[in-house]
């Protein structure tokens, strides 16, 4: 039998491991297009990882908002330009040992700081939710409504705001395009249509005796 | 026998990942927004990891707050990288230096 | 009696700053009759406040003290003694000359111009009532900022760098003697100059705040060496601007020295009064030699200004010498005085000065020495206005730029001799800067051609030069009532002197 | 009979008037109002001071001393505004308004063509009121404002015609000379309110006494002696003012003013202030040996060195004037060996001869159409005879000839220095001895060659009047020697006061002496030590101005006189070629004298040459370079170098942004680790 413990560790190794070969792609893929999806690979076995740590609600939002919207937003976005990939990529190899140290370093530091040796320590207990008598889902749908309403309704708030500044931002205003303007057209009034003019009936002119004289400026 | 460190582990690795991404792909903003989605991503998963092996709902009520924010952000950024394209043909950051003192 | 005299005072001049704004450009006489009303009224109610003062009195008077920051303890509290009074006195009646003196001068916007004019006297009235400490450095402060619009907007090609080094040059001054009102604060927990003034400081604290409260109204004053942006904001600033700045905001460094170094930090003052001594001797002597070369006419008043306040400084801190020197207290008072009277002439007399080359310079349009030459030839009556001026400027006898020359130099002798020595050499080069000067705008033949079509003052121009000259002679032939007025004041002033705080 | 005050006031304001009337009202009431208005004024003036004079000596009025205002009380110190009249006040107010009277009258005549008619005369009466307030001051303070209120007048009235070059640069000069001295003059006052407390005339010389043994700290181990310090330094006032050596060098370039101006101002009233003065302070100045004696010293280099300067001018006037500046050297002299009143009985007669002199010189000027170059004039004589004899007369009273007012009091001077004993006391007899010879000669000289011998300008009578018209504002710009119309003596109003002055010239040395050196006259104006006494030892062998007068003839002085007049007379009358020659001989010396021994030029060079030199050296080093370019500027360009580079960090470029962000995180979380461990 497999100890159900150790399946997990396996899974869980199994999908970090996608998760940071992914990521990797993300970086280096020469093809913008092959890095967006290299991204869904990411939060996909991300999705998985949350999983294992029986966050059921998030992962599953994970896919559905980020890799259902945001990412085929990224798709829409990177097929729509028209880049030049290969300037894009200039410096890549020249930076790449730059990038590799700081990370390292970056690794080593944040690693050492958190204290990782002790969290080795720390085995994953009980499910708090299931402790509670709930689903994932609805443990955190009560904090949200009850603990955190306000700001989960500014987050709505700024979710909106960035819909709008999105549209906002991308709008175009064309010059030249006609467009039918319903309002003016119910308001429209004869008088701006027709104009009756009174005058003198014409009568021949006589030729002017003085003409000569205006031709100097 | 998944640990705390394991998460804390990957979490880090991925935002070093994306952290080495901002030097190699520094002309790329696309490739820069998206090391951002990974930088927070790494956060995600170990605001994920404490809130379950602490037992508080509070970090996964977080990681929620921040796929909001990062979400309407992605909307901007790319709402602004196709205002950026459409009046300068570049998403080049190397010719995007109006902040030049 | 009506006791929001000195509120009055204040917010007639600013609060009549707003229908003149008003008027707008598109009605530029409203706007120039409406802020002279202003500023006689303003005039007025200080000759009202005159009779109202008990001038044996010496405690302040006209009182008014309001709540106006809680958390801070600070006040918004008015009162004057004699000196403020005579200093409001010179500022109000300045105010009005330079209100009749940019009448058409000042055509670009002439309501904006007045009302920072009349803004510009309210608060130079408070600087000179206030009586807590935060209320004066705001006052102090917001002053700057009319003077700044006034020399920015209606100045000479080389404004902007002007009224940078202006401001720059004061605030910086200025900034230091907040962190002292701060730190007196901290220890005293309220700013009410009264209190401070009581208040025991060792002498290292004292010494600090010596030097803050130094470099404020040093720089204010204008002492050598921080004088350098007073040539150029003079040269810059129009002719009403000018005539403020050298006649009454000068005043307000060494009201600063009366209102707080001497008082608050008297130990402080009296161990480095040689500073202060010093610098004011070599402002007579360095600064004179400077103006004897100068080019420009205004450069040359400034100049002049810096050297005759040098006087109204060495008067001040002479008496410290005196006091606990020599024990000689009606030497202190005598020093002391003429530090005072040569304020109030030197307003008269420097603000008359600028009037003169104001006059000059809207006829000709040039401030350079060179460019007249014999124009007594086609203005006589303005040579007389500006022969009179210049003596007074060089301190002749029976006009007011004597008096406090005179007072300063025979109490400095009761010190020293050889600090009267130095600052007599004023009597030389004085006349020497100011009549070669002279010699060479208003003597001689008419070389400028265009110096020949100039047309003598008229009269409005008489008007102002008229009522500095009056000031001047009154000043210069019958000191005493202004000498009386400040007498209780000053005396209770060089008494408190002699009070060790440590 | 007291004297009373409100005639003691209108005295002093009666010119103001006249001068205020004149000067603002000038246009409106012209030039015959003008001149009535302050003629009017001056005479009330006059009239008043002779009959105070009359009360004070006859009438037996006390001394008048009280305060009319206060000018500033401050504790013990105060100022006012009063008068003093006593016999010496009295007789300097007869002397000033008399020769100013005749000096507004001879104006008429002399000014008669001048656009600034009504202006001159607005400013004489201002002198006279300056004058008169110098004099009649009952303290320090009114006296230094008289003082320098006549300095102003002095500077006006020299620059009067401000369009020559040489009139704006004499009278800025003559302004700041006078300033050198009212420098010490301050500075003296000042002393006197520091050692005696008070600056009221009265009240100090009576605690003068307690000066003795006091002194003023100069440096830690110098201290000078009080009554010195304050003596010298006020003697230093009377230097500038009295045009003493060597602050002489502005009174004979005043000489560009009109010569009414140099009549009053410069030679009868206003320089004799400083002679007035010393001799009000003799009570402070007897106290001291020392200042007495370099008030002599000064005095006696005076009297002689700058009358030889007097022998080489060749204009009328500067003649005139360098006979002034040594004249005031004999004063002082005086003053030097405590004969105060024979310093002031000496400056009576000298304002009336010399006024005369001048006047005359004037008169001369006029007639030859504004010529002052005595080259070019000769044999006058015959042409203008009323200005001759009284010049003569003037002539000889300022050589001393026995009998004239001139005789009597520069006798008593010589014989009061040989009778001194103080310090320097021979070098200033030998300088007023020879002094006197050469004050013949520059005399005779000046008289010979202007209106005896041949005519040395040629009169041309060309039909160019309009021509002449022309130049008539540009006074002194002829052709040398050509004279449009034949000279011919002035008109009334010139002559006249030729001839008033010419009676006093005479007469008062002979009634006036008895009463005013030997008698007690002068009271308690001056006060003398009995040890300094000399005038009371001469006055023991004195008896009678007559026989002075003769004993005079039998003296070196008479004889040196006559030695010049009889060499003048025959270089000047026979044989003129004789002149030319010696000045040939001596030409180091003539250039010398020529040159007035470089004082001009040294003092050009090292003030005002100097002065701007170090100003602009001062300017551009100090205010410029210093405190703008290092501090002001300095700070401010400071702050933009490091702005500057800390700019350059501010690529614009996202990557560096994000580079500096993720290098300071590593930073922090490198030291946080740090701190960890």
């Amino acid at each position: 039998m497999i100890d159900p413990q150790m399946f997990q560790l396996v899974c869980f190794y199994a999908f970090a491991a996608v998760t940071v070969v992914a990521a990797l792609g993300v970086i280096t893929l020469r093809n913008t297009v092959h890095a967006v999806l290299s991204l869904v690979l990411t939060f996909f076995s991300t999705a998985c990882i949350w999983l294992l740590a029986e966050a059921e609600f998030l992962a599953i939002a994970l896919i559905v908002v980020y890799v259902g919207a945001v990412m085929v937003l990224f798709l829409f976005v990177v097929m729509m330009l028209d880049i030049n990939q290969e300037r894009l990529r200039e410096g890549f190899i020249k930076f790449l040992p730059v990038g590799i140290i700081v990370a390292l370093v970056m690794l080593g530091e944040m690693l050492a700081l958190i204290g990782v040796r002790a969290m080795h320590e720390a085995v994953m207990g009980a499910n708090p939710a299931t402790v509670a008598g709930m689903s994932n889902t609805e443990w955190l749908g009560h904090a949200l409504y009850t603990q955190f309403l306000l700001p989960f309704e500014i987050a709505a708030l700024i979710l909106t705001v960035g819909v709008v500044a999105a549209v906002v931002l991308t709008l175009r205003h064309r010059t030249g395009v006609r467009h039918q303007q319903a309002s003016q057209q119910v308001r429209v009034q004869p008088a701006s249509r027709i104009r009756v003019v009174k005058m003198a009936a014409e009568v021949p002119a006589a030729p002017q005796p003085e003409a000569g004289k205006e031709t100097t400026p | 026998m998944i640990t705390l460190a394991h998460f804390i582990v990957l979490g880090a690795v991925l935002f070093s990942i994306a952290l080495a991404s901002l030097f190699i792909n520094r002309k790329n903003v696309i490739v820069l927004l998206m090391s951002i989605e990974l930088m927070l991503l790494a956060v995600n998963i170990n605001f994920v990891a404490f809130s379950r092996f602490l037992g508080d709902v509070a970090g996964q009520v977080f990681v929620f707050f921040i796929l909001t924010v990062a979400a309407a952000e992605t909307a901007i950024g790319l709402a602004i990288l196709v205002l950026l394209f459409r009046n300068r043909s570049t998403i080049n950051v190397a010719e995007i230096d109006s902040m030049k003192g | 009696m009506f006791n929001h005299l000195l509120s009055l005072l204040i917010w007639l001049p600013i609060v009549g700053a707003i229908p003149v704004l008003l008027a707008g450009s598109s009605r530029p006489n409203a706007a120039r009759w409406i802020s002279l009303l202003v500023a006689i009224a303003t005039f007025a109610v200080s000759l009202y406040l005159l009779p109202q003062y008990n001038s044996a009195d010496a405690a302040k008077q006209m009182v008014e003290d309001h709540l106006w920051i809680a958390g801070l303890n600070v006040h918004y509290a008015l009162a004057v003694d004699g000196i403020s009074i005579a200093l409001i006195l010179l500022t109000t009646f300045v105010g009005i000359l330079v209100i009749v003196g940019a009448w058409e001068v000042i055509q670009v916007n002439p309501h904006q111009y007045m009302a920072a004019m009349l803004v510009l006297e309210g608060l130079m009235i408070g600087v000179f009532c206030a009586t807590d400490a935060l209320l004066f450095y705001v006052f102090f402060e917001a002053m700057l900022i009319p003077m700044f619009i006034l020399i920015g907007v209606w100045g000479g090609p080389r404004r902007v760098y002007a009224t940078l080094k202006f401001f720059i040059y004061t605030f910086f001054g200025s900034i230091f003697m907040l962190v002292g009102l701060i730190y007196l604060y901290l220890k005293a927990g309220s700013f009410d100059l009264a209190q401070l003034a009581a208040l025991p400081l060792s002498m290292k604290e004292q010494t600090w705040l010596f030097f803050a409260f130094l470099i404020a109204f040093a720089v204010k004053v204008p002492m050598v060496p921080v004088h350098t942006w007073l040539p150029d904001a003079h040269v810059e600033a129009p002719t009403g601007g000018s005539v403020v700045l050298a006649a009454v905001m000068l005043k307000i460094g060494g009201y600063g020295f009366l209102r707080f170094s001497l008082p608050i930090v008297p130990d402080a003052s009296e161990a480095y009064a040689w500073v202060v001594i010093g610098l004011s001797l070599i402002a007579v002597v360095y600064i004179g030699y400077i103006a004897l070369v100068q080019e420009d006419m205004k450069k040359l008043v400034a100049y002049s200004s810096v050297a005759h306040m040098g006087f109204v400084t060495l008067g001040i801190f002479i008496a410290f010498m005196l006091v606990r020197g020599a024990d000689n207290l009606d030497a202190a008072k005598l020093g002391m005085q003429g530090a005072m009277v040569q304020m109030i002439s030197h307003g008269f007399v420097s603000g008359a000065m600028f009037s003169c080359i104001g006059v000059l310079y809207d006829r000709l349009h040039t401030r350079q020495i060179k460019d007249y030459g014999g124009v007594i030839n086609v203005m006589p009556w303005f040579g007389f206005f500006y022969v009179l001026f210049a003596m007074a400027n060089s301190g002749l006898p029976g006009t007011s730029g004597f008096v406090g020359e005179f007072q300063v130099i025979l109490a400095s002798f009761q010190a020293n001799a050889w600090i009267a020595f130095f600052a007599a050499f004023t009597l030389i080069i004085g006349a020497a800067y100011t009549l070669y000067m002279v010699k060479r705008v208003l003597w001689g033949d008419i070389t400028n051609p265009h110096v020949a079509e100039m047309k003598d003052i008229n009269g409005r121009e008489l008007f102002v030069l008229g009522a500095f000259a009056a000031a001047v002679l009154v000043l210069g032939v019958w000191p005493h009532p202004l000498v009386q007025l400040m007498d209780t004041s000053v005396t209770q002033l060089v008494t408190q002197l002699g009070n060790h705080k440590i | 009979m007291e004297l009373s005050t409100s005639i003691l006031l209108t005295i002093a304001l009666a010119p103001l008037v006249g001068c205020l009337l004149a000067g603002f009202l000038g246009r409106i009431i012209g030039r015959a109002g003008s001149h009535t208005a302050t003629i009017l004024g001056v005479a009330i003036a006059c009239g008043l001071s002779f009959y105070v004079l009359y009360q004070l000596t006859a009438g037996g009025a006390p001394v008048y001393n009280q305060n009319i205002y206060t000018w500033f009380e401050i504790g013990k110190y105060n100022a006012h505004v009063g008068f003093l009249v006593d016999r010496l006040t009295a007789m300097m107010m007869v002397v000033v308004t008399f020769v100013s009277l005749l000096v507004h009258i001879y104006t008429i005549g002399y000014m008669h063509e001048d656009p600034g008619y009504q202006r001159f005369f607005s400013y004489i009466s201002l002198f006279t009121f300056s004058m008169l307030m110098l004099v009649m001051s009952n303290n320090f303070m009114q006296l230094f404002f008289g003082w320098e209120a006549v300095g102003l007048v002095s500077y006006l009235l020299i620059g009067f015609w401000y369009k020559r070059p040489t009139a704006i640069f004499a009278n800025l000069k003559a302004f700041l000379v006078n300033r050198v001295g009212d420098f010490g003059f301050l500075l003296g006052i000042a002393g006197v309110l520091y050692f005696l407390g008070t600056l009221d005339y009265a009240t100090a010389f009576t605690a003068a006494p307690t000066l003795v043994g006091k002194t003023l700290q100069i440096t830690q181990n110098t201290h000078w002696d009080a009554a010195t310090v304050i003596c010298i330094l006020l003697f230093i006032g009377a230097m500038g003012k009295s045009a003493q050596v060597p602050l002489h060098v502005w009174l004979p370039d005043s000489m560009e003013g009109p010569t009414p101006i140099s009549a009053l101002i410069h030679a009868a009233t206003m320089v004799t202030a400083g002679i007035f003065m010393v001799a009000r302070m003799s009570p402070i100045f007897e106290l001291s040996e020392q200042a007495l004696s370099f008030v002599m010293i000064i005095g006696a280099t005076g009297a002689l060195f700058t009358g030889l300067i007097g022998i080489v001018q060749n204009d009328i006037k500067r003649v005139v004037a360098y006979s002034t500046l040594s004249q005031l050297g004999y004063m002082t002299v005086a003053l030097g060996v405590s004969a105060y009143s024979g310093a002031v009985f000496h400056l009576m007669t000298h304002a009336f001869f010399k006024a005369l002199l001048f006047l005359g010189a004037g008169s001369v000027i006029i007639a030859m159409h504004h010529e002052q170059d005595m080259r070019y004039m000769g044999g006058l004589r015959k042409y203008m005879p009323i200005t001759w004899i009284t010049m003569w007369i003037g002539s000889l009273a300022l050589c001393g000839v026995p009998f004239f007012a001139g005789f009597y009091s520069k006798d008593a001077i010589i014989e009061a220095v040989g009778e001194s004993h103080r310090w320097g006391s021979g070098y200033a007899y030998f300088c007023v001895m020879a002094g006197a010879f050469v004050t013949a000669l520059y005399t005779f000289r000046q008289m010979y060659l202007t209106f005896h011998g041949k005519e040395r300008f040629t009169v041309v009578h060309d039909h160019g009047h309009g021509h002449h018209v022309e130049h008539k504002d540009d006074h002194g710009h002829h052709e040398p020697g050509i004279m449009h119309e034949t000279p011919h003596e002035t008109p009334w109003v010139v002559t006249l006061p030729l001839v008033l002055l010419a009676i006093p010239s005479v007469l008062v040395g002979f009634f006036a002496i008895q009463p005013m050196l030997f008698g007690d006259w002068f009271g308690s104006a001056i006060h003398i030590n009995e040890a300094n006494n000399v005038l009371g030892e001469i006055g023991k062998e004195f008896h009678g101005a007559a026989s002075m007068a003769l004993h005079g003839f039998t003296q070196l002085p008479f004889w040196l006189v006559a030695a010049a007049f009889a060499i003048q007379t025959y270089i000047y009358l026979f044989n003129p070629s004789v002149a030319d020659r010696i000045k040939t001989a001596l030409k180091p010396i003539y250039n010398m004298l020529n040159h007035k021994y470089w004082f001009d030029a040294v003092y050009f060079i090292v003030f005002a040459r100097g002065g701007m030199a170090l100003g602009r050296a001062l300017w551009k080093g100090g205010d410029a370079a210093v405190i703008d370019g290092v501090l002001v500027n300095g700070s401010a360009g400071l702050v933009d170098r490091i702005a500057g580079g800390v700019r350059r960090l501010q690529s614009g470029y996202l990557y560096h942004y994000a580079f500096a962000m993720i290098l300071g995180l590593i930073l922090l979380l490198g030291g946080y680790w740090l701190v960890e461990q």
